[in-house]
């Protein structure tokens, strides 16, 4: 685990007016970005999404990202419920549809930073095509997918992210499936850059997503989360922190490893890290280069749909 | 009585829902009555306040909620906060001891509390909790029979865990107020 | 045909709307679910999940409902009695498959735990307002049944009614539960197996290559065959001729639709289901569904208690809507109290039949909570003066 | 536990660099703070806040040392680290 | 506000109905399109894909119409006005996103070219099917818009039409074609681009910070803002306050859901467009609408031939519903016929509202062809008689 | 081009009474497996799909599949029409939900041979979901692809598989989006074996075919086919042949080709072969072994759903 | 000529629907006419037969399908067997001779065969038969100018093929039926 | 095209054994089967068929081995090629 420093940016945030000795400091540096008349939040206690929103909160202040600019997109689930505690433009869509929301909001104001910020299921079971195709066309959107195994939201399902063998509410006798290696998937589909962490792994997530948010394209990341109550429990981790103390043991950073090797099994190793950074054109790049190519002065450069 | 409403409230994970099956099942299946036991919780099926309502009657059922409780269960502030105010006199609070400050309360109901949630710890397993209130709620309600509720318990927990869950609640049974 | 002894659940519960429908598929002989989780259905699954292995079947979590809605038609052509079971945003990913289980003449279940929309709206409390989707939500013409249970003993029987009735007419058959039916928990008798009358699938006698689909009618709704049964049978949601075949045109069309419209609607006494208390001599007759009706009753009883003469309609099956009835009671009653949680869906249908005859208001809201008594009591005492 | 006097000694050195901000009502007693903090500053109250938890306290013997680890780790935005400013 | 010069076809065409609405669509200031091909409907972004990297736009063939019909309300909501295409199959998957625009009061557009249905039914031959569907298609109680047009120019002009009043009632507004309006071919004049009136987003123009998305209305409707301007809204399909945040209970769902509905329901007078033809002296009432009241007129001419005293109504707006113009009519005429190629969903409609005091016939087919004038003018004749 | 011989069960179908020579033999021995009297079908001159339907047909004889067992499921598409032309239990399903029907079909009947048969845009675009999970479940399915770069039936409009640059109905000025490598996706899905063929490789098409009846678990197999009509024409290739010559040109079977690397690209090579063959656990038989194995005598041991 | 019907038939890429469009737009633009034109084609939009009728007339159009054919243009043998007889006395058939045998005609229907799937072989371009035909109709028909079909050509087809398009007309309207 | 005496040869072996059937009237004209025949044993008639395409003919002087490639390629289910049995 790295230790990192708190830095400069965050402190003004937190820094008193005595300049010098700052005894008492009143505000989380997270709540600048939170609608605080909303907190607490409906999570319940260990679970892994307020953590990652914490590093996410965090990315924002160091990657100095114009906040006006940004817009949050989630589906449906606890996961889901991100976006409506950030104090920005937030959308919270449907169940699974956040990437072609966001792919319209990006498309239609390139100029705005599209975050989408969802579960495991959500993003990947009933929206598993969305991710497939905005990936293969690398939509600048940057996806945060929390992955806690399961869906939350509805009481504990299994989830095509369920390790094999695990129990689940519709898998009371242990899920015999096998479980989608989501980085190995959304690299097969295109994405530009792809890591996971765990919530274990704050500063790192951390760093991804201030890497993410520098990166044009397609972007994902998985942040592997405890969801005590309704994965936890019926899975020997009674606590949120049980998790997060396995998440510490079993997570392995190798290098040069391959996304097809990360699958995630129960009992085995977690591979963390990033996966992926490549350089593709943006469909909108893409798109632009080609239509002024083939009908040079005829084709009127696109730069926002907005009325 | 023709008819007994009862509230129970708490926040998610404390069993509340489990309470209200339990009472229910007594009455419908044990005690040879009528009874419905609805139960709402916070968004979707996460966190918050959350609630059951249960009505034991002596004929059939047509509206399902509480309108004018007889027993208010409260395992959380919040749930005292929000639902006291619609005791009416003769009604009863059975409210958890170290959770709950039952600040304001009208005149003419009866408050009985009970720290349960350190009676569980005691015993060992904080998710008893609920059934050392079902004990005290038994020792307090003559509405429906102990044995009912005991046989409830029974057919409703996990094989294995019958006897702590009978001995949770046997320990709010005789809790004695003091 | 009875029900499988070693499946049924036999005895007295404490159970949920939900559980009971679980339970009532299995006893219809439902063997295969595929479903997707979502509030306030998601019980109905996690108890199918739980029972199946121990009885055989197959419960499939897919990807999402559409993928539900349309490995059931899958599942129903292989000769399984099959479900699926969601709740308002799901089902309104699942419109497309009804139509094509309308077509395709394929018997299958969809049960609807009906919670507060639109859109994501209220997931945890309960609404009435799918109830015209159910009836339209998939493009083109069509009659569909759909029947509302009013306590978890109903949505335990009225799941095997589903099942039988979508063997009968070779259709999808809906259970337009609501929240509070399904999550409210009641005393549920299960009969004996032996007592569980069970519709069984009406297979053609005929030999293949003697068989085509349209060759074998039972009155209007054709005998039918499954995979594997050597018929090498064609099956489309395309517009198609007696023998299946695909064939676009409009005389094709007219007398394929038709068929499938009126073979619903000629059997509407078949399969409408009414309860009726006191309408006869009523002056006012209030009609409800599902938990509205049981409030309903509150309401007739305060205004009964004023000497009104109120008389109680109950819509256990909601579709086919039961046109006739309406008709004769608007010629003989004053008014119509029509109580649902929704802006007044039955309510247009007991307007339309009742031809202006009979004055028609409505106890509404949009979902989220039940009628109180006084409200429905009020009505019914504004329209009588 | 480290040794108490060595512990006092860098408490010393360490305690001026920064410290923590807990706001205990909003804590719901995941304990991701307590377990995780490098320096093992914080242990878990007695009490029950007024949602029903046991919350963090700081340690007086413990040298926290503001790296905010606690902060980026709490799901509930309850605890955060800061250093000193005359120590940046 | 005036259309964009640059970008509007002036000029006289021959053009079909996909066509025009694709020319409509941009004269109207549509900017964003995402579509899923699919038969009738293609043609429309075909044209679109072809016009719009030479005015400036963004048109994206999505992965299916579930995206489509929720990347159009991402687009709005970063400012755009936005659109969809397709016909029925497509049209049933939309249904979710239909609830969740309406819900969040997301001004877009979604046109439906109908084809005969159910299911695959007949992809190349004109249904008009799916209006029911349009207005009861997905979960919940809500109120939409709908304008169903009869040729080519009035696909352009109607289009046009529904992007203001999207814009105007922050509501998903419905063009409702046919195949046969769609593939028909014929003079379209479109006019200057002065000559085209557009209706503005209507922002707020409070400051980010005093801005919640339900303090600054316009009646029953709320003016809005874009993504990027610095209000840091929260936009949810969940039952929301007047801060937009979510908010579970009863209560707010009722006030939310009746705004939803009011706001279209109090306005329907300017809303509902009506074409009559000597419907003041008539006995007789033809209701009809899209293609069907074109023929609908030969048949009507034919029966005034004989001396019948025929008057036509044409909806042009199909919903909300004309309910206050049947009522009136039904007081004072014998008789509606109603002339649509479905199981007679409008006449369902005029049947509710005139209650009686009119005779109502329907002269229905499922689909794939129009009426033959003559059927229509031999029921006139029936009902007169 | 490999040149095979007719197998005796085909001859077997056309020989006729005289065993010695046969000078005239009425029936093309395809005919056995066709509904004749829908023919002539739909498909234009020069259309590839009647072509993989002759291997098709002729694996199924080489196999010998119990035709009374065998299903053919397809969604919607000109690729979709095969089903109903076939003359055994034929699904003609809804765009893009072949899968999840058959998947219904195979697991309530287990003792089904299920063969989904359809075209690139309905498995890879609209169903591309269903395409991810039932790879990922490992579901005893036999996918066959063709793939004409483009959605046919409906006019000719670009497709996830339209290579780059190439122009269609809605890409008149040329596609911008990057194609979906079939064999790379599914694989990283899950699928147990993967073979790419062009109309062109019949005969390597017919093995393929019979080695996938032979396989237990989803198998996918991508049929090239020129679709002259709606993608050739716009494409420099005036009729069938035209493409046909053109696959024959370009295509190439390299040794342990990764499919990483089998994406196809206007103007450069297609890879061709089989690239993966695995055992992985079908879904049943996951869900029979791990059910007996914690429920013992409680499993009640599946055998299908029929009543 | 107050309507004037014409029915366009052939198999799909014979360019009946662009047969069809041009007199629409001849009729309707440059005519000064009503004009309306509809099309038909096989399984969603594939293969198989396609036809388009063309309305033109001095009032504005309300039943925009053919009920009375004046003009059947038969491009192919299924198109004139299944049209041919709703031919009324008076009317014209106008068929590729090479592909259309048209057997039992009934009397008083005005008879014209061209072979222009060989004429536009000749002119080496298959595509460019419908324009052939489109001459040729031209020629017999006095309801619509030559000119205005010329110019619709010109505005209809890409810009580099008007020439041989124009050419092709000439073909067809030159051609003196021998 | 091979030197004719050469072919009139090689004919003689191979047409002994196999043949070709074809349909003319089903075929649509693609000539998958004229060009990708081995022995170039096809070419497209003079004639239109039914449907309106020219469709293939056997070449007297050209030698079909009955190896029915063209029966694998053929989309129409038009032509298919076949082996003498006293040969196999
Ligand atoms: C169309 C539709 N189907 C189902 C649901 C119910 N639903 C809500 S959240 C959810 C699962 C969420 O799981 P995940 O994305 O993993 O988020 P988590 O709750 O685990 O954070 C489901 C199935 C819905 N809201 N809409
Ligand atoms: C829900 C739905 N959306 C769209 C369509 C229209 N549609 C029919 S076939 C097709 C594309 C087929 O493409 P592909 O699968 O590649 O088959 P091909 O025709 O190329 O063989 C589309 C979009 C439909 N029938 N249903
Ligand atoms: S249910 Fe799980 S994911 Fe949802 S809030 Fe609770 S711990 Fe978090
Ligand atoms: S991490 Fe936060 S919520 Fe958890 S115990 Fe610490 S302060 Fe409380
Ligand atoms: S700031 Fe660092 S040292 Fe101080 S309590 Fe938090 S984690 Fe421990
Ligand atoms: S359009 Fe293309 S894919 Fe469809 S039948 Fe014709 S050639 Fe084949
Ligand atoms: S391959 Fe078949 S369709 Fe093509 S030319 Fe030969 S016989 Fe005709
Ligand atoms: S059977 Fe072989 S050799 Fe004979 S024509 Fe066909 S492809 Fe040529
Ligand atoms: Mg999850
Ligand atoms: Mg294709």
């Amino acid at each position: 685990m790295t230790e990192s420093v708190v830095t400069d940016h965050t402190k003004q945030e937190t820094i008193s007016a005595d300049q010098n000795r700052v005894e008492l400091c009143e505000k989380n540096p997270a709540e600048d970005f939170l609608r605080m008349d909303r907190i607490p939040h409906i999570w319940c206690p260990g679970c892994g999404i307020g953590t990652s929103v914490n590093a996410f909160v965090r990315a924002l202040i160091e990657a100095k990202v114009d906040r006006s600019k940004l817009c949050v997109v989630s589906g449906i689930g606890c996961s889901g419920r991100v976006s409506g505690y950030l104090n920005v433009d937030a959308f919270h869509t449907t169940h699974g549809r956040a990437i072609p929301f966001a792919t319209g909001l990006k498309l239609a104001n390139p100029e705005l930073t599209v975050v989408v910020y969802s579960g495991d299921g959500d993003l990947s079971a009933i929206g598993g095509n969305h991710l497939v195709h905005a990936a293969r066309r690398n939509i600048d959107i940057k996806v945060v997918c929390v992955n806690n195994f399961i869906y939350s939201m509805t009481g504990g399902q299994a989830a095509p992210t369920t390790p094999m063998g695990t129990i689940a509410s519709t898998a009371p006798y242990g899920f015999c499936e096998y479980a989608l290696n989501l980085p190995h998937f959304v690299e097969a589909c295109g994405a530009t850059y792809i890591a996971r962490w765990t919530t274990f792994h704050v500063r790192q997530l951390q760093k991804s997503m201030q890497e993410s948010f520098a990166k044009k394209g397609f972007t994902f990341i998985e942040v592997i989360a405890p969801c005590p109550t309704l994965y936890g429990r019926r899975n020997q981790y009674r606590q949120g922190v049980d998790e997060m103390k396995m998440f510490k043991e079993v997570s392995r950073r190798e290098k040069d490893i391959e996304t097809r090797d990360a699958e995630i099994k129960p009992g085995e190793k977690i591979v963390i890290g990033k996966f992926v950074d490549r350089e593709r054109e943006t469909w909108l790049e893409s798109m632009q280069h080609h239509y002024k190519e083939v009908l040079g002065d005829a084709y009127y450069p696109y730069t926002g749909a907005m009325i | 009585m023709s008819l007994m409403q009862i509230r129970v409230g708490g926040f998610g994970g404390q069993g509340v829902i489990l309470i209200g099956t339990i009472l229910g099942k007594a009455g419908a299946i044990f005690d040879h009555k009528f009874a419905t036991m609805t139960r709402s919780y916070g968004p979707e099926a996460r966190g918050g306040a959350c609630s059951s309502q249960v009505l034991i009657s002596d004929e059939s059922i047509t509206f399902p909620y509480v309108t004018q409780p007889d027993y208010l269960i409260a395992l959380s502030q919040e749930i005292y906060d929000k639902f006291s105010p619609g005791l009416a006199e003769g009604a009863c609070l059975i409210y958890e001891k170290d959770l709950v400050k039952p600040n304001g309360l009208q005149a003419g109901i009866k408050k009985l509390g009970i720290p349960c949630m350190r009676f569980a710890e005691e015993l060992g397993s904080r998710v008893v909790l609920n059934m050392v209130m079902l004990g005290y709620f038994s020792a307090n309600c003559p509405g429906l029979t102990k044995e009912a509720i005991q046989e409830a318990i029974r057919i409703t927990v996990p094989p294995k865990t019958i006897d702590v869950n009978l001995m949770a609640f046997e320990k709010g049974y005789t809790y004695d107020g003091s | 045909m009875k029900a499988d002894e070693k499946a049924v659940n036999t005895g007295i519960h404490f159970m949920d709307g939900d559980s009971a429908c679980c339970e009532g598929a299995i006893a219809a002989g439902c063997r295969f679910v595929a479903g997707y989780p979502i509030t306030p259905s998601t019980e109905v699954v996690e108890l199918i999940a739980q029972r199946f292995p121990k009885i055989g079947g197959i419960f499939i979590q897919m990807e999402d409902e559409i993928a539900s809605s349309i490995a059931i038609s899958g599942a129903s052509w292989a000769g399984a009695k099959a479900m699926t079971v969601t709740s308002g945003p799901g089902f309104s990913l699942m419109m497309e498959h009804i139509g094509y289980a309308v077509m395709t003449e394929t018997p299958c279940v969809f049960v609807n735990v009906q919670r507060g929309g639109p859109s994501t709206g209220l997931p945890t409390l309960p609404g009435q307002q799918d109830i015209m989707q159910c009836r339209w939500g998939s493009h083109g013409d069509y009659e569909v049944i759909a029947l509302s249970p009013n306590s978890p003993q109903e949505c335990f029987d009225l799941t095997i009614q589903c099942f039988n009735l979508a063997e009968k007419y070779r259709v999808p058959v809906f259970l337009m539960m609501d929240e509070c039916v399904g999550h409210m928990s009641e005393r549920v008798v299960i009969p004996p197996a032996d007592e569980i009358e069970i519709e069984p699938r009406h297979y053609t006698e005929q030999a293949p290559g003697e068989f085509s689909p349209y060759n074998d009618m039972e009155g209007l709704v054709p005998r039918t065959t499954k995979a594997g049964d050597g018929h090498n049978i064609l099956v489309t949601g395309l517009t198609h001729d007696d023998r299946g075949y695909p064939d676009m045109s409009a005389n094709t069309h007219q007398v394929l639709v038709d068929r499938l419209i009126k073979k619903i609607r000629h059997s509407a006494d078949d399969i409408i289901i009414l309860e009726e208390d006191d309408v006869d001599g009523a002056d006012i007759v209030v009609v409800s569904y599902g938990i509205s009706s049981r409030v309903a009753t509150r309401g007739v009883r305060m205004a009964r208690e004023k000497g009104l003469r109120v008389g109680m309609l109950r819509l256990v099956t909601v579709w086919p809507f039961p046109e006739n009835r309406i008709r004769e009671l608007a010629d003989r009653i004053e008014a119509f109290v029509v109580v649902e949680m929704n802006q007044g869906q039955i309510m247009r249908e007991v307007q339309r039949c009742s031809e202006g005859r009979a004055q028609v208001a409505g106890v509404l809201n949009y979902g989220g909570a039940i009628h109180p008594p006084e409200e429905i009591y009020q009505t019914i005492a504004g329209v009588s003066s | 536990m480290k040794d108490s006097k060595m512990a006092t000694a860098e408490k010393k050195e360490r305690q001026s660099r920064g410290n923590v901000n807990i706001n205990k009502d909003r804590c719901k007693g995941c304990g991701f703070c307590v377990e995780f903090c490098p320096t093992h500053a914080l242990r878990f109250s007695e009490d029950f806040n007024a949602l029903g938890y046991h919350y963090p306290v700081r340690l007086e013997e413990a040298a926290c040392t503001g790296c905010d680890q606690c902060g980026a780790f709490c799901p509930d935005f309850a605890i955060f680290g800061y250093r000193y400013k005359s120590h940046t």
